[in-house]
């Protein structure tokens, strides 16, 4: 077959969105790394603009999706037989995810104007070139259909990440990158090593490909290296999302880090390797396939009631806003796993997961934003150290507020829904030791939070000269408030204030579009 | 036949890897590790990955020892475990 | 099957005072502008409620969809005015206005810091209750009710001192706590059962649905339990923690709006989500009828204990609620009907209690019952205020306490609880153990009494009655337990209604 | 037949000269004796055994016009052992600087005057 | 010690459940298997390369085929990877403008050692050789159609040239042949070649990566041959970019990113 | 016998050969003699990669590792003498300074 003999209509830029997404900030990324080094002003205008293009894109795909049906796209017109060449693939159950990912990169790169170097702002086109290419790396993990290139990009934004997170000035944070570095590489293998038993087995990497094996071919799919496939698989995207036993890279290594990567890294790292994990289940080895023996998923469902648990006690131990959130996180990561992985009839579990990723991104960029401009401006890191600072930055708070309001799970608010969903499911699935879980979390949510409040609320002694009092050097020290324009950071946390409350609002939209994708699924309830 | 190669190369795979892991001078281990990038590019060239092996060849003779004796050079030399 | 009628009324009712927050915060300066502001809206407020009366007692009930349906959810918000939410309605808006003048009164007597954050949750609060007091199905009651929640931490904290916070803390972790813990799951699971149905209009939501003793009596207890503002026992320590907030907060929030609204919510899920026949079929009442009873006993005893006055107040309140859960607990007409003239009833007892307490802290800054011997001498309008108003929790004629308690009474004895009449009437007696004496020490002081008081550095002769703006108020309310009494038609009709409804 | 059996001579020697360079890498006393041994033993073998395999490609050469290719890989062959040859020893050499610059003691000649401890700067 | 243990515990348990993976497989090297002879019902990807590729692209290496061509785009974020590498190690290690707060350690080193006879051997060693590296990356880079090879390995072939420069004779003097800012700019420029081959298919109105529609540009026979003068266009591209990061790794590791006096 | 047959023994013996300098590699006294047994393992790979090419009657392609190898083997043992070199250097470096100070 050879491609270019097709007769092609008159190519539109609509048919080019998934490569336009890539590519948008990767050239960004090259400009700013070949002339950004002479003049650090161009940086972040390029920043912007490349990540604007990524959002209308993402928009213009999510139209297309639902207005028209999956985006399928073939690079290098290799189409036929499937697999030989590229498979990106856009629907419902990743446009969303993109939009979410644009979003936050662009209200990110706000935030990180002159706050990335402190000391060193040398490093400017370095730090952007890193962000874009992380975004790189994330729009190109959720667009692919096929499991290597998926791993490629994994790669990608795995030392991207790393970079960013090591760039602050201070031993702690290289320690824990380090860390990340170890414990990732270790998670990147164990995907690779599930690739490779897949690849031996069913002879090809297209995702749709497998499936498709996988379901014809009953001694395939009860092989037991398509198993151990799945186990490594599996325990790799969990190495990345820091499920509950291997989360032990993520606190200091987003707690330690320069304000503006914690932003970016703390929203969409986590949330896009929960995505890539129920991609995994529904468009690689498919559900009936997962949930074919309820042990497993019982088990899992089990982790998840651990690692909320864990991850909420964890959390009220701590005494840094940045680390208690950073143990949240863990916690919501085993929401969303627990929620996939609850098998069942209806799926409103992975609804919910879905749902949650959103819902999660916009609470967490809410909350690490908030922490990042009260550790900036005030130099408060310990959640001691709030003391008054709401009636100093009332807006910081508003911020704040919303933010922590969604993660208990108040009304209006995503947070709600999302639980909502995931509790519908864990009823429906008769898992109560997952809906006992949500519910506790939330209960030590609101503990964590009312306490933040009521110190930050009521203390009367504005902040003054607390940056001093660490034991070792500060990540980044407080720049007084006149070297950065206020609104680089109000301006964003306000706009994901609005987007938590407006998720909530529209929440039945929204798990409209996801469950498109849901609805396709062959005869599910039948089978489990 | 060539699978005699295979068991050799393989042995002596796992010797280099437990040498280079339990040296307690840095600068030994990285040059052991080393050895463990020429048996792998002999391996994969034995079994006919020769895309692979060229690649071994090159980073692992032109790289990568140079870069972790660089990284010794910089920090400690003895390991403390 | 219903009258309902489509009005706007219920929702300017519940904004009138949502309206006044931003007012109010606008007037921060002008101190005279700010309170005649709530004072506006409060009188705004009682002639929207009771413009609607008329229509309730015709028999109709008004129902007004402000959201269709929740997203995701399908769930409408929706505002539905019953006799029961009318009752409620009534008396909150109306002690709202005494309880504003009272607040001036307090407040300037005590020169308070931050008065407009104070006038603004109090409008804010008083919104909340409202809604609670309309809601239309169990999600909007719920909004409303965390919003209650949310909006009355600020006042309990008012002080922002140790205390305070502390006492917030408890408030918080108490009422979100529970209703995280225990309602949602319970909301959720009424929400499944019934497939998608919250709705109190028609038939109770659960009146079809058939389930067991054991998950019934779970899900029971899940609400009332959730719904913790009822301050029934094991989840009843944030009432006592929370008097630490200022009198005014304390009289009507924890004497009518907050405690009245989690009891509301416990007599809208029994008659409303379960339904008494199902109830009564399954049997599950029993379970919170023994577990008020035994918050009804043991809070008495504990209130006899406690000298300090508000903690006393506080503690007859817990007892007071779990009346009004025993009577609804009964599932019995007559019993049903006393539990919603006891809301009524005990608010306007209660709060009088809680306004004597409040001027005596203001004109003497005494606080322990211990040290108000021979008080009624020289406050005679306060004390004999508190006289009547603990007629009125007692139960004693002539006052409105009377009426609802017979209800109680008569009901528990009728549904075959000889058991709970009892319990009942030893817990009259306890409540006039710990009442009366404080009114007769009042005016007739043992003799080595004012000895013990010369000891405090006032000096006994300067007191004085408390303002005119705190003393106004409780007199009108100490009346008015003992009018109801003789006038009690209004609040008969609207629970008749309700009774009838549910039946 | 010619051309493989020189070759297999060649490869023979070389590895009889490896096998040599093993015994003396094993059984030599000293770093500066191993090193000798090593350098120089197997700088040759590798030259002999990749020159054998350079001739044995010849068996195949039937002309200029159409086996070109195979004087190109019996170039490259010959350019390995030419590249080894230059590396291998100054390797060897440099190791060998190191190790006299690390001031590790040769065994052989101990009972003579050693003047690895002079100035070792100043050659 | 008992971090060993677990560590221990843990490999063994890793090793033991691939093992038991291992046993299921196809034999080594079977024709039949899936990843050779794809499953049954199915179109094999392998059996298609083989048969096709050479039709396809006019490239006699089919991995070369695959990685630059059916796989580009894979390989292209390969690329990125490596950059992304640099960039970090970049922005953890570099040390820019005022570096007084690091002391300069060790001593600027003029020659390999300091006795004149080893700069003489090793230096006329490297300096006879590096031509000859370079020469030999040259060609493992652009013979990558016709045997192993291609842009990465040719790279770090290249790279490794300059690296021996700086081992022979001292950082700077590799330095001054490829310096700080010309590195980085080749190695976006790398990118930039290999993504601008791809939206140069995109403006001609295909698909990102598809060369065939190169033909009129590229002034070629067919599309074919578009196709893997392409490759070699792309395969320069990795060679850039893999070039500048590995040598500016080692730049910045070796001297601990201050750029001088390096190992 | 054929001349692959004899090229695999070539190949195992070399491979045999290894094994002195994998012992060396384990017990060398010093981290110098340890670089040495890496330099013969890496010139017998280079060997070992034209035999494994002569096996497969493709020496053409297999040239190409074993000229990579000859030219780049020789890096590792050049840096790891230069590190020697240096840190020796910086000794008596810091040695001198000390000298003074004191």
């Amino acid at each position: 077959m050879k491609s270019w003999n097709k007769s092609k209509p008159a190519i539109l830029m609509a048919d080019q969105l998934p490569a336009i997404l890539v590519l948008a900030p990767l050239f960004g990324a090259m400009i700013i790394g070949l002339a950004g080094t002479k003049d650090h002003k161009i940086c972040f205008p390029i920043t912007l603009a490349s990540l604007l293009v990524t959002l209308v894109v993402a928009v213009a795909a999510a139209h297309q999706v639902f207005e028209h049906g999956p985006i399928d796209y073939f690079v290098g017109g290799w189409k036929e037989p499937i697999g030989i060449g590229i498979h990106l693939h856009i629907d419902s159950l990743n446009v969303l995810l993109l939009c979410a990912i644009a979003v936050v990169a662009v209200l990110v790169s706000f935030f990180s104007i002159r706050r990335i170097g402190d000391k060193n702002t040398e490093k400017t086109p370095h730090f952007y070139t890193l962000y874009l290419l992380l975004c790189v790396g994330l729009f190109g993990i959720t667009i692919a259909g096929d499991a290597f290139n998926l791993f490629v990009l994994i790669e990608v934004s795995s030392l991207t990440s790393y970079g960013l997170i090591a760039m602050g000035s201070s031993k702690r944070g290289a320690f824990a990158a380090f860390n990340y570095v170890l414990m990732g590489t270790v998670g990147a293998s164990f995907y690779l090593l599930g690739v490779g038993y897949l690849y031996l087995k069913t002879g090809t990497l297209n995702m749709v490909n497998i499936r498709d094996i996988l379901s014809t071919q009953p001694e395939i799919a009860a092989s037991r290296a398509v198993s151990i496939a799945f186990l490594f698989i599996l325990v790799g995207i969990w190495i990345k999302m820091a499920f509950f036993p291997l989360y032990g890279w993520l606190p200091n290594a987003y707690s330690y880090c320069p304000s503006s990567s914690a932003c970016l890294l703390a929203p969409l790292m986590t949330k896009v390797s929960v995505y890539v994990m129920i991609r995994v289940m529904v468009s690689v080895f498919g559900l009936e396939w997962v949930f074919a023996s309820p042990g497993w998923s019982n088990l899992v469902v089990w982790l998840a009631v651990i690692a909320i648990v864990a991850g909420s006690v964890l959390a009220m131990a701590q005494r840094e806003i940045k680390k208690m959130l950073c143990y949240l996180i863990v916690a919501e990561v085993g929401y969303m796993v627990g929620g996939a992985w609850l098998a069942d009839e209806g799926l409103w579990g992975l609804t919910g997961a879905l749902y949650h990723i959103l819902a999660d991104a916009a609470m967490t960029l809410c909350l690490f934003l908030a922490a990042g401009i009260f550790a900036k401006r005030f130099g408060a890191k310990k959640i001691t150290e709030l003391e008054g600072l709401f009636k100093e930055a009332p807006w910081t708070a508003v911020g704040f507020v919303v933010g922590a309001l969604a993660m208990i799970g108040v009304p209006p608010t995503c947070g709600f829904f999302s639980k909502f969903y995931l509790i519908r499911g864990g009823i429906d699935a008769g898992h109560w030791e997952y809906v006992v879980a949500l519910l506790l979390s939330s209960l030590i949510n609101a503990v964590l939070f009312f306490r933040i409040f009521e110190i930050a609320y009521f203390g009367n002694k504005p902040a003054e000269g607390h940056a001093h009092a660490h034991d070792d050097e500060p990540a980044e020290t407080a720049l007084p408030s006149s070297e950065i324009p206020t609104w680089t950071g109000v301006f964003p946390l306000l706009v994901t204030a609005a987007i938590i409350i407006l998720l909530g609002i529209f929440n039945g939209e929204i798990v409209a579009m996801i469950r498109v994708v849901l609805e396709d699924l062959p005869n599910l309830a039948s089978r489990l | 036949m060539i699978f005699a190669f295979d068991i050799v190369i393989l042995v002596f795979l796992v010797i280099a890897a437990i040498i280079s892991l339990s040296v307690k001078d840095l600068l030994s281990a990285s040059m052991i590790f080393g050895i463990y990038g020429f048996l792998i590019c002999l391996l994969w060239a034995e079994m006919g990955a020769v895309d692979v092996a060229f690649t071994e060849a090159s980073v692992g003779a032109g790289i990568s020892a140079v870069l972790l004796v660089a990284t010794v050079y910089n920090t400690k030399r003895k390991s403390s475990d | 099957m219903e009258n309902s009628v489509s009005s706007l009324l219920p929702v300017w009712a519940c904004l009138a005072s949502l309206l006044a927050v931003p007012l109010i915060v606008l007037f921060r300066k002008e101190i005279f502008l700010r309170e005649l502001t709530t004072f506006v809206a409060g009188f705004v407020k009682l002639g929207l409620v009771v413009a609607m009366v008329p229509i309730i007692l015709d028999g109709k009930v008004i129902t007004t969809t402000l959201v269709a349906g929740v997203s995701g959810i399908n769930v409408p918000i929706v505002f539905r005015v019953d006799g029961l939410g009318m009752i409620f309605a009534i008396v909150a808006s109306f002690l709202w206005i005494l309880t504003s003048l009272y607040a001036v009164g307090y407040m300037r007597g005590l020169k308070e810091h931050s008065q407009t954050r104070f006038f603004a949750f109090f409008a804010l609060s008083l919104s909340a209750t409202l809604g609670v007091a309309f809601a239309g199905n169990l999600l909007t009651l719920y909004l409303f009710y965390e919003m209650l929640s949310l909006s009355t931490y600020p006042l309990v904290t008012h002080h922002q001192d140790r205390e305070a916070r502390g006492g917030g803390r408890t408030y918080l972790s108490y009422l979100l706590g529970t209703s995280i813990a225990f309602a949602i799951p319970a909301i959720l699971f009424t929400y499944l059962q019934s497939g998608g149905d919250l709705s109190f209009a028609g038939p109770a939501i659960l009146a079809g649905s058939d389930m067991g003793y054991l998950t019934g009596a779970v899900l029971l207890m899940a609400f009332v339990f959730g719904f913790s503002k009822a301050g029934l026992m094991p989840f009843h320590s944030w009432l006592p923690g929370a008097m630490v907030a200022p009198t005014p907060v304390s009289a009507l929030l924890h004497a009518v709006a907050v405690v009245k609204v989690g009891v509301f919510c416990v007599i809208r899920v029994v008659t409303g989500v379960f339904g008494l026949d199902l109830l009564g079929k399954l049997g599950a009442n029993l379970v919170l009828c023994w577990v008020a009873a035994f918050t009804v006993i043991l809070s008495s005893l504990i209130a006899l204990s406690q000298d300090n006055l508000k903690r006393r107040l506080a503690f007859s309140t817990i007892g007071q609620l779990s009346y009004i859960v025993l009577g609804v607990a009964l599932l019995h007409e007559m019993s049903v009907k006393g539990s919603v003239l006891h809301i009524a009833a005990h608010a306007v007892s209660k709060i009088t209690l809680f306004f004597c307490a409040g001027a005596i802290f203001v004109a003497t800054g005494k606080k322990y019952i211990s040290q108000m011997a021979g008080l009624g001498k020289r406050m005679p309008f306060t004390m004999g205020a508190f006289f009547l108003g603990s007629l009125g929790v007692i139960g004693l004629p002539p006052s409105i306490g009377l009426i609802s308690k017979f209800h109680l009474v008569v009901g528990a004895a009728d549904a075959g609880q000889i058991a709970l009449m009892v319990v009942f009437l030893i817990s009259t007696f306890l409540n006039a153990l710990y009442f009366l004496p404080i009114s007769y020490q009042a005016f007739f002081p043992a003799k080595d009494a004012p000895g013990e008081l010369a000891a405090t550095q006032f000096s006994w002769s300067e007191i004085k009655e408390a303002p005119p703006a705190c003393v106004i108020p409780l007199c009108i309310t100490a009346t008015l337990t003992i009018g109801l009494f003789f006038a009690p038609t209004l609040f008969l009709d609207l629970a008749d209604l309700f009774v009838s409804s549910v039946k | 037949m010619i051309v493989t059996i020189i070759s297999v001579i060649f490869i023979l020697l070389g590895l009889l000269f490896f096998l040599g360079a093993a015994v003396g890498l094993i059984r030599f006393p000293d770093f500066y004796t191993r090193t000798h041994a090593a350098g120089k033993g197997d700088t040759l073998s590798s030259l002999l055994v990749i020159l054998g395999f350079a001739v044995y490609q010849l068996k195949d050469f039937h002309g200029f016009s159409h086996d070109w290719p195979i004087l190109l890989v019996i170039l490259k062959l010959l350019a390995v052992s030419l590249f080894i040859f230059l590396t291998s020893p100054s390797s060897t050499h440099a190791l060998m600087d190191a190790g006299w610059e690390d001031k590790v003691e040769p065994e052989i000649g101990k009972g003579r005057p050693n003047h690895l401890n002079d100035d070792c700067g100043k050659f | 010690m008992l971090s060993k243990v677990f560590a221990t515990i843990a490999v063994v348990i890793t090793g033991g459940i691939l093992l038991y993976g291992v046993s299921d497989f196809p034999g080594f090297g079977d024709p039949h298997s899936p990843a050779n002879a794809g499953v049954p019902g199915q179109a094999s990807i392998s059996q298609y390369f083989i048969t096709e590729s050479y039709g396809d692209t006019k490239v006699p290496n089919i991995v070369t085929s695959v990685l630059a061509d059916y796989r580009g785009y894979d390989t292209m974020f390969e690329t990125v990877v490596i950059f992304a590498a640099g960039m970090a190690i970049f922005a953890i290690l570099r040390v820019v403008g005022d570096d007084s707060e690091r002391k300069p350690r060790r001593k600027q080193e003029s020659s390999f050692t300091n006795g004149d006879h080893s700069r003489i051997i090793i230096g006329t060693t490297c300096r006879l050789l590096v031509p000859v590296i370079q020469l030999f990356a040259l060609y493992v880079i652009a013979h990558g159609h016709h045997s192993p090879g291609g842009g990465f390995q040719g790279g770090v072939i290249l790279a490794a040239s300059f690296i021996i420069i700086a081992l022979a004779e001292n950082l700077n003097s590799a330095l001054k042949r490829l310096s700080e800012t010309n590195y980085l700019k080749i190695a976006c420029i790398g990118i930039l070649i290999y993504a601008g081959f791809g939206v140069m298919c995109q403006v001609l109105e295909s698909d990102f990566l598809d060369y065939g529609v190169l033909q009129p540009i590229l002034m070629t026979d067919g599309p074919e041959m578009a196709r893997s003068h392409s490759m070699l266009g792309v395969e320069i591209g990795v060679a850039f970019t893999v070039t500048a990061i590995m040598f500016a790794i080692y730049a910045n590791l070796s001297s601990r990113g201050l750029l001088r006096d390096g190992l | 016998m054929t001349f692959d047959h004899f090229s695999v023994g070539v190949g195992l013996a070399l491979l045999i050969l290894m094994l002195p300098a994998m012992w060396r590699m384990t017990i060398g006294p010093t981290a110098l003699d340890r670089i040495v047994a890496v330099n013969v393992i890496g010139t017998k790979t280079a060997v070992l990669l034209v035999v494994i090419g002569v096996i497969f009657h493709r020496v053409e392609m297999f040239v190409d590792f074993a000229l990579a190898y000859a030219l780049l083997n020789f890096t590792g043992s050049l840096a790891a003498a230069r590190f020697l070199h240096k840190t020796k250097t910086n000794k008596a470096l810091l040695e001198e300074k000390g000298g003074t100070e004191s």
